[in-house]
């Protein structure tokens, strides 16, 4: 019964094409798990499912007791799944203050919705230093680049507080400074929070994943701790590739 | 700001000029008709300034454009009154722009000439109407399908206060004689489908179509009726918003032989109208045509400056004073206004549309009949007017 | 702070100017004001919804229209006095007041309609709009087919609405005689007081966390989504403001022009209304109301001193205005400051914030 | 080859780029590195004409092409791959490819065959629209479109971004080929490891300003790394 | 029989509804140019007719056809070039800077050709029609479903076969990407605002055959165009061809169920298609993508 989220079943098909089948997938309280797979294995799409932007042929999402499958995008925000894109989308116009504010402020009620936002709450604040754009707080959010919309989203995501955090290739064009920073940001987050975490950064993996599932061709692959997935031959085959190291050992 | 700026003592007439308003679609979907008529209008207004003008001052157009909107008509007729004085406007087309411009004429106690048929059961005191009622256009037209031994009527019309009210006559009037609606198709003004209606039509083979439909849509209206396979013999009409400048829009191969009915044609006959004629073409060019609403509007120039000169003032109540009785002899023959309603004695004349474009008189009501906006005198109309 | 001093010192001169305007202006002049006030009203909402929450709305004129013959019904009654009938319908063969007409005899009811008539029908076609997330090209089409059909409706409905004709031909506003100078002036600034409290409303709105989720919502409104928000629901509500504002303006357009017709709420009035906050600049409220003002005006001015030739004239206006200011006069004065910052080559084309991308069109 | 001197970039009335200066010789292959938001991407889109230059020249084999359009450029031999797996939504992968080919003046049939060759899941996606592929197939197809234009210089930024490990490791043997074979690179890389692997020289940014310039080695240099820190 | 008559009706009207929108399939579905104007260049392929007819007597229409095409695309060419091309991405923009045009070339034509309208004589082949058991169809309606059914084929073959096509979707899509591919953005805009200019002279040409020719001829079709473009989903050809009959066929009924059927037919026309994008909100046929806006 600890389960957060569980997938049962679950059938996602494109015109024919069949992008994840009879998937079963669950994810405990307070969990960090990774979720890898090659290109096109179905990963975005579970997450698309799960928020509500992907209708399923045929399974259940089960979130908290609560089933998520038909229910509108902002609905199962409000139950608690917030996400970020792959391709990061912000708000260009407003200030990355008000970016933050807006993201923290789903819960207001009309009344305050009706007001000017007067100063800054502390969520916000907090959300501002983490992500370290505190000296863009009050650009237009359309000025920043690539690796800094990314790191808007990820404040974003974490001022809602949602209790499940899905996150699509979160370091993608970050540095390597940049990705340790997150990855750091990512465990405490997930002290108090369930995360997925969809990557293809390896180094990244290693470092901060305990748990990981493997995707391939919409079908689960397998699942296990991060030496046990990578020792796995099936998910070298289809996703990691030989190394540097082993094509040096093969071509001596 | 002045309140008291009682345009009737201004009466336009400062300095050496009289100023006098004109107001027409010069743009927008009526435009195609009323361009003309002020063309007309100024034609008339040059002429008049020739003779020596009104009371030793000449006139001065102001022309303002209504754009086939309604509301703008009522704008511009308060701006010629109230910002440039003028001594009277000659403008309107649809009897929609003059209902619009109606209160504004009357609020400000100034003078509107209107040049085109209309549906009559109207007298503002503020308004010379030179143009046809319905009983010098409509009902002599019925009168003539009864006597040809028309027995089903098929209305088609624009849809608005005009074509409305014109039906409503004629079903009185087919009531008492015998005649029977067999159907009634209103369209909106500017419409240009009307395969629908063509099929109707098939379908109920009435003996005659009356054909009250306003501007663009007449030529819609007959290259479909052609095409769909009805002649002048098959499908006969009668028009009362078809004159010369429609018919050269519609292509006189697909609607001559049909009907219509007017009181003046480029064709009618007489010295007054070849001089007309002949002056307007030498004005706006060889290939130009006049009709029915251009010559109203000529006519209410020139009946106009001849009540002012018999008043001895452009001011509105003496020229309203001095209107009643006035008779020239215009291109239509001789008109008189009335001075009880304001309209005036027309002649009504059915004609037949020719391969040429020009229309041919095949029947006239022989003099001047009296205009009779509320058809007082018809007692089949007696509901009509409530 | 120096920029709200200055803005508020504007408000403040705008204002003592329309104060002073009668006594600057003939009675035909501030009528024509007071009209372009009424335009200004509607451009405070178009402003709303279309500036702030990217809802290109070609059919405000249903709106005006809406409240503008809620008014014209009541006063066509108060006109034909107490068991009489309005005299478009006598013309028309109606014989019997139709029952809709007969609630709007109660001036309370009349008011009140002014703006839920307008309203509700804003409220019920955003929520079926948005919902199914139609927006963009899409929606400004669907709006613009809305304007014409409702067009076509009143029109078809000769003896329910005048027709074509409209309403025409009124003496009495709520005790003012429109026939009267001075009656007329405190009209006009009934008008300047409306104007007056929509702007502060609207500008309350903008400024409130509302209003960013507006912009929000314009700019990414899937991203919205996934904030928590319903997007539909957010837009719906400004759509319903805007609405709002252009019934109040239709009922006051009424008395001052005395007269309302189709063509009042037609495609091309909903066009112009638009234009006019297009002129000013769609991004900020004292643009649109400026901007609306500014083309009535101009149209005024074109169509009488060149009625042969004055589309030449208006057609150019827009375009030069969507060519040098895409933001419209209020825009004009950023852009020069970029202009100038950029001494040396003219900059690179500002990026202008779409309120559609071409992907948009199509997705 | 590529040179580009004293180049100044704004957006609207922020200036992005302050005196640039870059050299990428023939057959070079220059890695392009800096923090999030220093102008990397600024720079190459300013190369390719994306971006108009507000002062300073680019000159590639010799030749000044700061005034010239963007399709000009492309056929004179630059190919870029942008950020962020930028595709054609509603074509076919097939048709993405082949507009690319088509338009560049090359009508070489096998460079389509070639791009399959480094990236054997677009083959079985050819009919399917760009719009829907996964990020990291379209971030192949991406690459893929960029080869197929058959560029002498290739400017790619952030090429692995996205993609799985196992053809990132293709991807870089790929570049290391068609370096080999004398397409010159610039490359804008944030995995060092990589970047460290393939380059001839690097070249580091620094809000809008090149701060250091050097042969590869020096990047293992502590004090160069430290450019790049946070 | 007047049923059956009434399908025939709707084809019909669909045509005309189709070959005045088609134009707007490109410069509308693929370049995102919500083009006021368009009405505009219908009524300037009407003129074309007209002018020629004085040299070609009744066959001017057919010379016409091939001459108005120039002559749209040509006018389309010199928008593009003097304002549209600075206006890409701004759709909602352009919509109020052709608006603008369009007014000034109703004025035009209002100068040259005077307010009132002209006419354009059919040739003599184009009179008459078919008569199928009672069921009657125009010759001059039967040309213009065959002209707007050639267009379309033409327009179809162009889009997917051509590499022109290609290109212009190409560049539609990712104005930058396309570019950086090597493709002439200009030109190509050039060529899709030629093409779609051109089809709205086509359209023009057609339409003397069964309504009015005057100045304001193109603005009583431009709503309806757009109607038809957005119901069929932007872009689409296929959804234009299936909306522009649906609308025909809809509003041919309910012309003929209802008495004052032309002034109902279009609201009811206008309801139906608020409820079908109830289900299809993105027109007839859907062109999705996984960005998020
Ligand atoms: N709307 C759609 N229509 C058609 N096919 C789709 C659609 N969405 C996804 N697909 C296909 O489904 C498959 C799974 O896509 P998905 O985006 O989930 O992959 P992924 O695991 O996230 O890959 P990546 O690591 O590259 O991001 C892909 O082959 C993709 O092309
Ligand atoms: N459209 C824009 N308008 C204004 N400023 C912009 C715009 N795009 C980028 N910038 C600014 O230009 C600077 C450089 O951006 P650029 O995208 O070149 O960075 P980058 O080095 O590629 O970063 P990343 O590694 O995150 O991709 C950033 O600070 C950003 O704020
Ligand atoms: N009076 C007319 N024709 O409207
Ligand atoms: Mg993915
Ligand atoms: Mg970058």
């Amino acid at each position: 019964m600890s389960a957060l989220l569980e997938v049962r079943g679950l059938n996602v098909v494109f015109s024919g094409f069949h992008a994840i089948t009879d998937l079963d997938f669950t994810l405990d309280h307070g969990e960090l798990r990774f979720l890898i797979g090659p290109n096109g294995a179905g990963k975005t799409t579970l997450i698309d499912v799960i928020t509500g932007l992907t209708k399923p042929a045929s399974g259940t999402v089960t979130f908290g007791g609560e089933a998520l499958v038909g229910k509108r995008e902002f609905q199962i925000v409000r139950a608690g799944v917030g996400r970020t894109f792959q391709t990061s989308v912000v708000f260009e116009e407003l200030t990355v203050l008000d970016n933050l504010d807006l993201a923290a402020g789903f819960r207001r009620r009309m009344p305050a919705l009706l007001r000017r936002r007067h100063g800054v709450s502390d969520d916000v604040a907090s959300a501002l230093d983490t992500i370290g754009l505190g000296d863009l707080a009050d650009r237009p959010a359309g000025v920043l680049s690539h690796g800094q919309r990314q790191w808007l989203e990820i404040g974003m995501l974490v001022v809602q507080r949602p209790r499940l955090l899905l996150l699509d290739e979160p370091v993608a064009g970050m540095s390597r400074d940049e990705r340790e920073r997150t990855g750091e940001l990512l465990q405490s987050v997930a002290r108090d929070h369930t995360v997925l975490v969809v990557e293809h950064d390896m180094d990244f993996l290693r470092r901060f994943a305990s748990t990981v599932t493997v995707l391939h061709e919409g079908r689960m692959l397998c699942e296990g701790t991060v030496a046990e997935v990578q020792a796995d031959p099936r998910v070298q085959e289809v996703y990691l590739g030989r190394t540097r190291e082993e094509l040096d050992k093969e071509a001596a | 700001a002045g309140c008291a700026d009682d345009p009737s003592e201004a009466g336009g007439s400062s300095g050496d000029t009289i100023k006098v308003g004109i107001l027409h679609s010069l743009s927008g979907t009526m435009a195609i008709s009323e361009v003309t008529v002020r063309d007309s209008e100024l034609l008339a207004i040059e002429e008049v300034n020739a003779a020596g003008g009104v009371l030793g001052k000449k006139l001065e157009p102001v022309v303002e454009d209504g754009a086939s909107d309604w509301p703008t008509f009522a704008e511009k007729a308060q701006k010629l009154i109230n910002e440039d004085k003028v001594a009277t406007t000659f403008g309107g087309w649809t009897s929609a722009s003059r209902k619009a411009m109606l209160p504004v004429f009357e609020r400000n106690k100034a003078l509107l000439w209107y040049p085109v048929q209309y549906e009559g059961l109207e007298s503002s005191p503020y308004i010379f109407y030179t143009g046809a009622t319905t009983n010098q256009q409509i009902v002599p037209a019925l009168d003539y399908l009864k006597e040809q031994g028309k027995k089903s009527v098929f209305l088609v019309g624009s849809d608005y206060v005009f074509p409305r009210t014109a039906n409503k006559i004629i079903k009185a009037y087919a009531a008492a004689n015998g005649m029977t609606v067999v159907g009634e198709e209103y369209t909106p003004l500017g419409n240009t489908e009307y395969s629908t209606i063509v099929n109707k039509l098939g379908q109920a083979k009435p003996d005659v179509v009356f054909n009250t439909l306003n501007g663009d849509s007449n030529v819609a209206f007959f290259k479909q009726l052609r095409s769909g396979g009805f002649t002048d013999k098959t499908m006969p009409t009668v028009s009362v918003s078809v004159a010369e400048e429609e018919v050269a829009g519609i292509g006189p191969a697909n609607i001559a032989g049909h009907l219509v009915a007017w009181n003046y044609y480029q064709t009618t006959e007489g010295a007054t109208n070849t001089k007309f004629v002949e002056a307007y073409k030498a004005k706006y060019g060889a290939t130009k045509v006049t009709s029915d609403p251009m010559e109203a509007g000529y006519n209410a120039v020139k009946l106009w400056a001849a009540a002012a000169t018999k008043a001895g003032s452009v001011e509105v109540e003496a020229v309203k004073k001095a209107a009643g009785g006035i008779a020239l002899d215009l291109p239509e023959g001789k008109v008189t206004i009335d001075g009880e309603n304001q309209h005036v004695f027309k002649t009504a004349r059915i004609g037949l549309i020719q391969p040429d474009g020009q229309i041919k008189e095949v029947w006239n009501s022989g003099e001047p009949v009296k205009p009779d906006p509320y058809l007082k005198g018809y007692p089949w109309a007696a509901g009509l007017s409530s | 702070m120096t920029l709200t001093w200055s803005k508020r010192a504007a408000f403040v001169a705008v204002a003592l100017l329309l104060f002073v305007a009668p006594l600057l202006f003939t009675p035909f002049r501030l009528d024509l004001l007071a009209k372009y006030l009424c335009y200004a009203i509607v451009a405070v909402g178009i402003a709303l919804a279309w500036g702030r929450g990217g809802m290109l709305t070609l059919g405000q004129g249903v709106f005006f229209g809406l409240g503008g013959y809620a008014m014209g019904m009541h006063l066509k009654l108060v006109e034909a006095g107490p068991g009489q009938l309005p005299d478009f319908m006598s013309w028309s063969g109606v014989e019997q007041l139709p029952l809709l007409w007969k609630p709007f005899a109660n001036p309370v009811f009349a008011l009140v309609m002014v703006v839920v008539l307008p309203v509700t029908v804003a409220l019920l076609l955003g929520l079926l709009i948005f919902r199914q997330r139609v927006r963009g090209a899409y929606f400004a089409v669907l709006s613009q087919a809305l304007a014409a059909a409702f067009v076509i409706l009143l029109v078809g409905q000769q003896g329910l609405t005048g027709g074509t004709n409209g309403l025409t031909n009124f003496q009495l506003f709520f005790g003012l005689d429109l026939y009267d100078d001075a009656d007329r002036r405190i009209l006009y600034f009934v008008i300047v007081v409306v104007l007056g409290l929509s702007y502060l409303a609207v500008r309350q709105l903008t400024r409130s966390r509302y209003g960013q989720l507006l912009v929000a919502i314009r700019d990414g409104e899937d991203r919205v989504r996934f904030l928590g928000y319903d997007p539909a629901l957010v837009k719906t509500l400004a759509f319903a403001v805007s609405a709002g504002l252009a019934g109040i303006a239709g009922a006051l357009f009424v008395p001052v022009v005395g007269l309302l017709t189709p063509a009042n709420l037609g495609v091309i009035a909903s066009l112009e209304l638009l234009i006019g906050v297009a002129i000013g600049g769609r991004y900020s409220l004292a643009g649109a109301v400026g901007g609306a003002l500014l083309f009535g005006y101009a149209k005024t001015i074109f169509s009488e001193s060149w009625p042969d030739g004055w589309l030449y004239v208006q057609g150019a206006l827009f375009v030069a205005v969507m060519l040098w200011a895409p933001r419209g006069l209020a825009g004009l004065a950023n852009q020069l400051r970029d202009a100038v910052a950029a001494r040396r080559r003219p900059p690179p084309p500002v990026p202008v914030p779409v309120t559609l991308t071409p992907e948009e069109v199509r997705a | 080859m590529l040179e580009v001197r004293d180049l100044h970039v704004s957006y609207g009335r922020a200036q992005v780029l302050f005196g640039v200066g870059l050299e990428a010789p023939a057959a070079s292959l220059v890695c392009l590195m800096g923090r999030n938001g220093v102008g990397k991407t600024t720079l190459l889109k300013a190369v390719m004409g994306v971006l108009p230059a507000r002062s300073g020249t680019v000159t590639f084999d010799g030749r000044d092409i700061t005034k010239l359009k963007v399709h000009e450029r492309v056929r004179l031999g630059l190919g870029y791959v942008p950020q962020g797996h930028e595709t054609f939504p509603q074509l076919t992968v097939a048709e993405n490819l082949q507009v690319a080919r088509e338009t560049a003046g090359n009508r070489r049939a096998g460079v389509v065959d070639e791009a399959f060759d480094l990236f054997p899941a677009l083959r079985g996606l050819l009919k399917r629209r760009a719009g829907f592929l996964s990020g990291g197939q379209q971030q192949q197809l991406a690459i893929a479109r960029a080869l197929v234009t058959e560029p002498r210089m290739l400017l790619l930024d952030e090429p692995t971004e996205g993609i799985q490990p196992s053809i990132v490791l293709e991807i870089e043997e790929a570049i290391r080929q068609l370096h080999a074979a004398g397409l010159g690179i610039l490359l804008v890389e944030q995995y060092l490891e990589l970047a460290l692997r393939l380059a001839d020289r690097f070249v580091i940014l620094d809000a809008g300003e090149v701060v250091r310039s050097g042969p590869a080695d020096d990047l293992r240099d502590e004090s160069v790394r430290r450019l790049l820190a946070v | 029989m007047g049923t059956l008559n009434q399908l025939v009706i709707g084809a019909s009207i669909g045509a005309v509804l189709l070959l005045a929108s088609l134009g707007l399939t490109f410069t509308f579905g693929q370049m995102g140019v919500i083009n006021m104007a368009h009405g505009e260049f219908i009524m300037a392929g009407a003129y074309t007719a007209y002018v020629l007819q004085p040299v070609f007597g009744s066959q001017a229409v057919v010379v016409a056809l091939p001459v108005a095409f120039a002559v749209g695309g040509v006018l389309g060419l010199i928008l593009e070039r003097l304002f549209i091309r600075r206006f890409y991405g701004r759709p909602l923009d352009t919509l109020l800077l052709t608006f603008g045009l369009s007014l000034i070339l109703q004025q035009v034509a209002r100068d040259i050709f005077g307010a009132p309208n002209v006419q354009v004589t059919a040739p003599g082949w184009l009179t008459g029609g078919l008569d199928l058991g009672g069921v009657r169809m125009p010759y001059n309606r039967i040309f213009i479903l065959v002209l707007a059914v050639g267009c379309v084929v033409l327009i179809s073959l162009y889009l997917s076969k051509l590499k022109q096509g290609r290109r212009m979707r190409a560049v539609m899509q990712n104005r930058q990407l396309a570019a950086v591919s090597g493709v002439a953005t200009g030109r190509v805009d050039q060529a899709t605002f030629f093409i779609g200019s051109g089809l709205a002279g086509v359209a023009g040409v057609a339409l003397t055959l069964i309504g009015p020719v005057g100045p304001t001829l193109g603005s009583a079709y431009i709503v309806d165009a757009f109607l038809v473009v957005v119901a069929g989903g932007l872009g689409q050809l296929r959804g234009a061809v299936i909306a522009a009959f649906a609308l025909g066929v809809l509003n041919s009924f309910v012309e003929f169920w209802t008495a004052n059927g032309a002034s109902f037919a279009k609201v009811v026309v206008f309801a139906v298609i608020i409820g079908f994008l109830q289900f299809r909100p993105q027109g007839m046929f859907v062109l999705r993508s996984r960005a998020l806006t």
